[in-house]
């Protein structure tokens, strides 16, 4: 009896487990909401969201073969940035942007620190904020939700030439869907007081980023995560928590100028932002209670901006500062060791 | 700008108009101090308290020269007087809070010839702001200078753990790492508008 | 340069030697600097009266003439040197026969990213404001600074309501923002679509200067029409 | 001045600010101006020229007094020479072109906390005769506006879509505003160092030059 | 009497599951169990616990290595040819930190050379050739009037029977009992957690021999001085505690408590924690909080040695794992070369992938079959090829932070798998005590990117011990 032996150290055992799973899971949790989306917004938000994520997958390959690395298409990370980012810009964002939006999402946002793991932000907000940053109109050029047309034509936007300015689609927009003001429930908020009722929100029929509206959907994908150990559920619920407890503060002060938390909570991406975008982890805090502040921070600087500042939305800026603020937390939320008197930290 | 309250000119003065993420004011001690966390906070601290300084020099040094209608000295007497003030007070410190001198000292004469510090001068005399309102915005600056700071630091130590590629080494990784956290900050654009 | 030839320390120098090189260095950078201000002086101050008169002939078009001047509850004076207490400054552009055409004033309020700072137009006879332009900004570019270029936008400014209430001390209306395309009265402005916080910034400016300057003014109208 | 070095040509003066020690790329000096004006070729030309103007007065002012400054107060000196070109020149741009001054607005006056003019200062105007420390003043300054210009291009083409002013692709050119904006100015210096290091990565024998050039 | 016991450290109720906290927070005391913080809940594979522990025979030649405990090297006592019965010392103690070694059967000593090692380093070992007619019978011995002895009688005895601890610690354990004068040791807590998956070698000794634990406790309870014992064991093995309970002493000073399933129950301090509620200070031993640790295989052991005053010549082995026909709970003579254990369990296909001495989680593959059973294996588990799972893709620290939720020191693995990649070993010391971790696996076992975090510890560890020495 001779047995092959080899040598390993220990543990012996392992979970199970692995990055490629978790990314994969992830993955197959934002299908439901793409599709959501889909049907909500038409063909254009199909030809957004495949070229937005072959943008990304075509960037992480660049890059990798730049840096001479073996490809690292297999772990999913760069299919879940571009359908992240497909789902966070207007419906009808031309493609072009789309795909510039990919590009600086995974070389600013990623290959440039390392790739996977070593990213100091979300990758998809990067890009996002980029282009927030570099077409300010075409990134608030929303279209309506549920227009009769919207499997038989694209939006004029859609295929604008790259380079080019994309034509004004208002006359287009009102054409396709009656009433339709093509401000966001924010917007209206802010600028006309007009409260967006929440039956709108749930049926998805509000002016929105592609993946926006489907609120029972992203918690639902969210809760299967979270069931399942690939999210962590601390970040969506700290991130809620605080904008509802900080909204409803807000309400309680001034009713007639604040909304009440459920229209906070249910506008804008904080469901998407809070539930996918903020819980990604490389950069969020590795420990338990840097996690709760990390949330919390994320939260209550979404509401003010929104409440304050001169965008309508906040939460993607919020969450880039929630990443920048992370290796901070990580580090004045280190567990406590076993054994150790709390406050005597060496 | 001179009837702004002084919390829209705080806030905007740490956030929207971050010195170091909007306003491009004191790159140099940005980029080379930002390396470790614990000299970073130190450097953000004593960068804050020359701010002070200098725009308490500046504010008086702008009531004399505008009086005496010597408008062409305003820049020689600001940097003259403001280099001179925080020797003077490096001085000071090293007799009487040697504690405070060895935490701050090594950083202030590190900081005398730093844009930002001359750039809270000129500012304040550029945008006619109260005495008052000039120290606000001193402390602000020196506040989003050192949050600024502290963010980028937190980064860099993490970055030091990452295997960066080597072409983005050195400034080039800093320089794309203040994008990023100017890009975030933009978010704040606006803050404190509606007052 | 190198620590191989580092030289010894020279010998301290006298306090003398330094005070006079100091002295002599201020001297030379003094006369410098004094040769430069009094030759550029007036060319500077040229520079920025033109720039000021284009601005004030471009919000008040066909004037031919401008002057500065300082309003304040004790009366109206020429803006030379510092403003009275509670003085408020305006222009008032006369055409080429030396009839007043209309004042200016400068209004500025927080826009998206910094003050706005726009000049208007007020036409003392309609009491409406007829004129706009924008004199500094730091909005989006391709969004806030529509204020400039946009059409509809500058077409608030042809005849802005901005009567005031018959004992003269405040605005009938407010002078307000709507949103875009839901201008009903003539004292609205009609918003930017995409840049409303950048247009109201501009009504609210406006609003606040002409609120503060016409009730000022009002009573001092008729003497500035005689007074070339 | 390594011993047994040769005394550097003037061309090699010239050159080393222009390319070998380029402010901009390869010192990364003088970073506040040189992204906060270059939003447009113009600005940054116009940048570049005034401070080249500071370098050159300075230099020659400091170069001539050079053997006349204590060593105790020539920080003090250089610091009051360069403030008072620094006024001369603000003054000036205020004199030639109200637009140019507005659009460089309080940077012109922090070209007085530009280290490399102190530098310069301190490490060759002092110690070399006048016609020298111009040449290396002159190259620095070229050098550090051929670096300015290098921004503001790129920043100008992706933001406005013009150079220089002129339109390059269209009125339908969707102008890239980020480029305009902050991070657009951290990014595409950033992006112009990563390129440099690239670069010199494949050119071994540049690093090396550059990095003896640098201690030196 | 118990006056010495500290009023927080006051024991509990042994009759619940659900154990009140001390501090009075009732409230909670249904959803919090009394356990340490974090840990881990890998599957247990316990499946050798239903059936009883067997003997396995004396194998044809045995290998003693000289050092089989912490602490210097057995002194051998014997010369090659020399004819030994089985109990027979033929290694003695060297100092104090040091056992003797018996002889595990009547043979021949063979050789005194250099043989393989689990650790990998070949060492000093007695090879013993054993008379095939060699019978269980002990040859040996000298007998200990338990009752009357004093604890440095107990002590010595203990010492002489070359008893180390037998969870894997190899400390000797008269060592261990020796408990310096200026602590006070109250509490004697008996480890019969068994958290590693697989092993039951504990557990069916508590089961079979409850009565020698009790034994074997009162002698360690008599030479630390302790007022009280207490058993920790895990609530998977109840069997065990009703077997105990059984036994328990009138006077009440030997207690038997349960603790939660939970990885790494067993280590020491967590135990304490669990148990006592009290947390035992970075770099200081349970002696520091007036406690001392056994393990109940030791206990048990000693029970039986100890009156017959005889020495430590074997033990229990759980063999077991999914390559292993025959898995179960084995009396293994120490000395045994693996080789001659699986032959005996069988082993299931020729393409067995790894062989772990002890558990899963902390226990050490081997690289050769001739490595002996010594006093520290605890269980020799068989992985084959399906449940060595191939070489896994090790990606980068992805900061989900599963490490920082399980690791029981409250340590940031994360952080310092990142340092140890970067070789920043001085940083992993320093300023976040790689020095606490007692490399129970936990963060290696949940990590997502397949980092060996234990590993790079170990190394750095190693460079930091070599740096300081």
């Amino acid at each position: 009896m001779t047995p092959r032996i080899e040598l390993r150290t220990s543990p012996h055992v392992v979970q199970g487990g692995s990055v490629e799973q978790i990314m994969l899971h992830v993955v197959l949790a934002l299908l439901p909401i793409a599709a959501f989306s889909v049907w909500q917004y038409g063909l254009s938000a199909l030809a957004s969201l495949v070229t937005v994520t072959l943008a990304c997958i075509g960037s992480e390959r660049l890059f990798n073969r730049l840096a001479g690395k073996p490809g690292t298409l297999t772990d999913w990370s760069a299919t879940i940035t571009g359908l992240l980012l497909a789902l966070s810009l207007p419906p009808a964002f031309p493609l072009w942007m789309g795909a510039v939006a990919g590009f600086v999402a995974i070389a600013l946002g990623k290959a440039l620190f390392g790739g996977i793991g070593y990213n100091v932000m979300n990758p998809a907000l990067v890009g996002r904020a980029f282009v927030q940053a570099a077409f300010p109109v075409a990134i608030t050029t929303w279209i309506p939700a549920f227009a009769p047309q919207r499997f038989s034509e694209f939006a004029p936007t859609t295929f604008t030439a790259p380079l080019m300015q994309p034509p004004d689609i208002s006359a287009w927009a009102k054409q396709a869907l009656d009433g339709f003001t093509g401000a966001t429930p924010l917007a209206s908020w802010k600028f006309d007081n007009v409260l967006t009722t929440p039956t709108d929100f749930l049926t998805g029929a509000v002016t929105a980023s592609a993946g926006e509206t489907s609120a029972i959907l992203i918690l639902l994908s969210g809760g299967y995560l979270a069931a399942r150990g690939f999210l962590d559920w601390r970040i969506p619920a700290a991130i809620l928590g605080s904008a509802a407890l900080a909204a409803l503060l807000f309400q309680w002060l001034d009713p007639a100028r604040y909304p009440d938390p459920l229209f906070v909570l249910l506008s804008g991406g904080l469901m998407l932002g809070a539930v996918f975008m903020a819980s990604d982890m490389a950069t969020s805090p590795v420990t338990p209670k840097g996690v709760w502040i990390y949330g919390a921070l994320i939260g209550v600087i979404t509401v003010m901006i929104r409440y304050f500042g001169g965008l309508t939305e906040g939460v993607m800026y919020a969450i880039l500062i929630g990443n920048a603020l992370t290796p901070l937390i990580d580090q004045v939320t280190q567990p406590k060791l076993f054994g150790q008197t709390r406050g005597k930290r060496a | 700008m001179a009837d702004a309250s002084l919390s829209q000119i705080f806030l905007a003065t740490v956030l929207a108009n971050n010195f170091v993420l909007a306003m491009f004011l004191g790159l140099c001690p940005f980029i080379g101090v930002s390396g470790r966390l614990n000299t970073a906070l130190p450097m953000g601290a004593a960068t804050t308290f020359v701010m002070l300084v200098a725009s308490l020099c500046a504010y008086g040094l702008n009531y004399l020269v505008t009086a005496f209608g010597l408008e062409f000295l305003r820049l020689i007497s600001y940097i003259v007087v403001i280099a001179s003030a925080v020797q003077l007070v490096e001085m000071v410190l090293k007799k009487y809070s040697p504690t405070l001198f060895r935490a701050l000292g090594i950083y202030l004469p590190l900081i005398t010839t730093n844009c930002a510090i001359l750039g809270v001068a000129l500012f304040q005399t550029a945008r006619e702001y109260s005495f008052i309102q000039a120290l606000v915005f001193a402390i602000g600056a020196g506040v989003g200078f050192t949050l600024a700071l502290v963010l980028m630091a937190g980064l860099r130590e993490r970055l030091n753990l990452a295997i960066v590629p080597n072409v983005v080494q050195g400034a080039a990784l800093s320089l794309m790492l203040a994008g990023l956290l100017s890009l975030a900050f933009m978010g704040f654009a606006g803050l404190g508008m509606g007052g | 340069m190198t620590a191989l030839t580092q030289p010894a320390p020279p010998p301290a120098t006298s306090s003398l030697a330094m005070i006079r090189t100091l002295g002599v260095v201020a001297t030379v950078c003094g006369v410098l600097l004094v040769l430069t201000y009094q030759n550029t002086l007036e060319a500077i101050e040229a520079n920025k009266r033109i720039a000021l008169q284009r601005a004030v002939f471009k919000v008040i078009p066909g004037a031919a003439t401008m002057q500065a001047y300082y309003v304040s509850p004790t009366g109206v004076v020429e803006a030379n040197g510092a403003p009275p207490p509670g003085g408020l400054k305006f222009f008032a552009a006369r055409d080429a026969a030396g009839q007043l055409k209309a004042v200016a004033a400068e209004a500025g309020a927080m826009g998206y990213a910094d003050m706005v700072r726009v000049l208007y137009a007020y036409d003392p006879d309609r009491q409406v404001i007829n004129g706009f332009g924008v004199v500094a900004h730091r909005e989006t570019p391709g969004i806030g600074d529509k204020i400039i270029t946009d059409r509809g936008f500058l077409d608030n400014f042809r005849a802005l309501d901005a009567r005031l209430n018959d004992a003269g001390t405040a605005l009938v209306n407010a002078i307000k923002g709507v949103k875009h395309g839901a201008r009903q009265h003539a004292w609205e402005i009609d918003a930017i679509s995409g840049a409303t916080v950048t247009s109201r910034a501009v009504a609210k400016g406006i609003n606040d200067s002409a609120g503060k300057l016409l009730p000022l003014l009002r009573p001092h109208i008729e003497k500035l029409k005689e007074a070339p | 001045m390594i011993p047994g070095r040769q005394q550097p040509t003037n061309l090699e003066e010239f050159l080393e600010g222009l390319w070998k020690q380029n402010p901009v790329f390869v010192m990364v000096l003088g970073l506040c101006p040189a992204l906060a004006v270059t939003v447009s070729a113009v600005n940054a030309l116009a940048m570049g020229a005034a401070t080249t103007f500071v370098l050159l007065g300075s230099a020659l002012l400091v170069s001539l007094l050079r053997n006349f400054i204590p060593r105790e107060v020539r920080i003090a000196t250089y610091i009051v020479i360069i403030a008072t070109f620094v006024t001369i020149v603000d003054y000036l741009i205020a004199a030639i072109s109200l637009t140019v001054y507005e659009a460089l607005g309080p940077f012109i006056q922090l070209i007085v906390v530009n280290c490399m003019i102190l530098g310069r200062a301190e490490a060759h105007s002092s110690k070399n005769p006048p016609l020298r420390a111009l040449t290396n003043a002159l190259g620095m300054g070229l050098g550090f506006s051929l670096g300015l210009l290098a921004l503001g291009s790129v920043r100008e083409i992706f933001g406005s879509g013009s150079l220089f002013g002129i339109a390059l692709f269209g009125a339908d050119f969707q102008p890239w505003v980020v480029m305009l904006l902050p991070p657009g100015g951290f990014f595409v210096l950033g992006a112009w160092l990563l390129l440099f290091n690239w670069w010199r990565a494949r050119t071994p024998a540049a690093l090396k030059a550059a990095e003896v050039q640098s201690h030196g | 009497m118990k006056q010495g016991i500290p009023f927080h450290l006051k024991p509990r109720s042994d009759e619940s599951l659900f154990t009140p906290h001390p501090n009075g927070k009732r409230m909670f005391s249904f959803f919090h169990r009394h356990t340490f913080a974090r840990g881990v809940h890998p599957d247990a594979h316990k499946s050798t616990a239903g059936s009883p522990i067997r003997r396995m025979p004396f194998a044809s030649r045995m290998i003693l290595p000289l050092a089989q405990h912490i602490g210097k090297p057995a002194v051998p006592l014997v010369r090659a040819g020399e004819e030994v019965v089985r109990g027979q010392p033929i290694a003695k103690a060297d100092g104090f930190l040091s056992v003797p070694i018996h002889a595990p059967a009547d043979g021949v000593i063979e050789a005194i050379e250099l043989k393989a090692s689990a650790r990998g380093p070949w060492v000093e070992s007695i090879v013993l050739r054993v008379y095939e007619a060699s019978t269980q019978q002990v040859g040996w011995s000298q007998p200990c009037d338990i009752d009357n002895a004093s604890p440095r009688d107990i002590i010595q005895a203990i010492q002489d029977s070359g008893m180390v601890g037998l969870g894997g610690a190899t400390f000797p354990s008269h060592a261990k009992l020796t408990v310096p004068a200026e602590h006070k040791i109250h509490t004697l807590i008996v480890n019969g957690c068994e958290c590693e998956p697989y092993l039951t070698c504990d557990h069916r000794l508590m089961l079979e021999y409850p009565a020698d634990l009790m034994i074997g406790t009162r002698l360690a309870m008599r030479a630390i001085g302790a007022e009280r014992a207490i058993i920790g064991v895990e609530d998977n093995k109840l069997d065990a505690v009703e077997a105990i309970r059984r036994c328990l002493p009138a006077d009440g000073r030997i207690t038997v408590q349960v603790v939660p399933t939970k990885y790494p129950q067993g280590a020491e301090k967590m135990l304490i924690k669990s148990l006592l509620g009290v947390e035992v200070p970075p770099g200081k031993l349970p002696m520091h909080v007036g406690v001392v640790v056994n393990n109940v295989g030791t206990l048990a052991q000693l029970g039986q040695l100890l009156p017959a005053g005889v020495g430590l010549t074997e033990r229990v082995v759980t063999v077991t794992g999914p390559g292993i026909n025959k898995p179960g709970d084995y009396w293994v003579p120490i000395g045994t070369p693996m080789r001659t254990v699986l032959e005996w369990a069988g082993v299931r296909d020729v393409d067995a992938r790894e062989i772990i001495l002890g558990g899963p989680m902390m226990g050490q593959a081997v690289a050769s079959l001739d490595v002996p059973v010594t006093k520290g294996v605890s269980g020799i588990l068989v992985f084959d090829k399906l449940h060595v799972e191939a070489e896994r893709k090790i990606w980068p620290c992805i900061k989900c932070g599963e490490c920082v939720k399980v690791c029981p020191m409250g340590l940031n693995p994360s952080m310092l798998g990142m340092l140890a990649a970067r070789r920043e070993y001085e940083a992993m010391g320093a300023a976040y005590h790689l020095g606490d971790c007692f490399e129970c696996g936990c963060c290696t076992y949940v990590c997502p990117s397949h980092i060996p975090l234990v590993q790079q510890f170990r190394v750095a560890k190693g460079i930091l011990r070599s740096k300081s020495a």
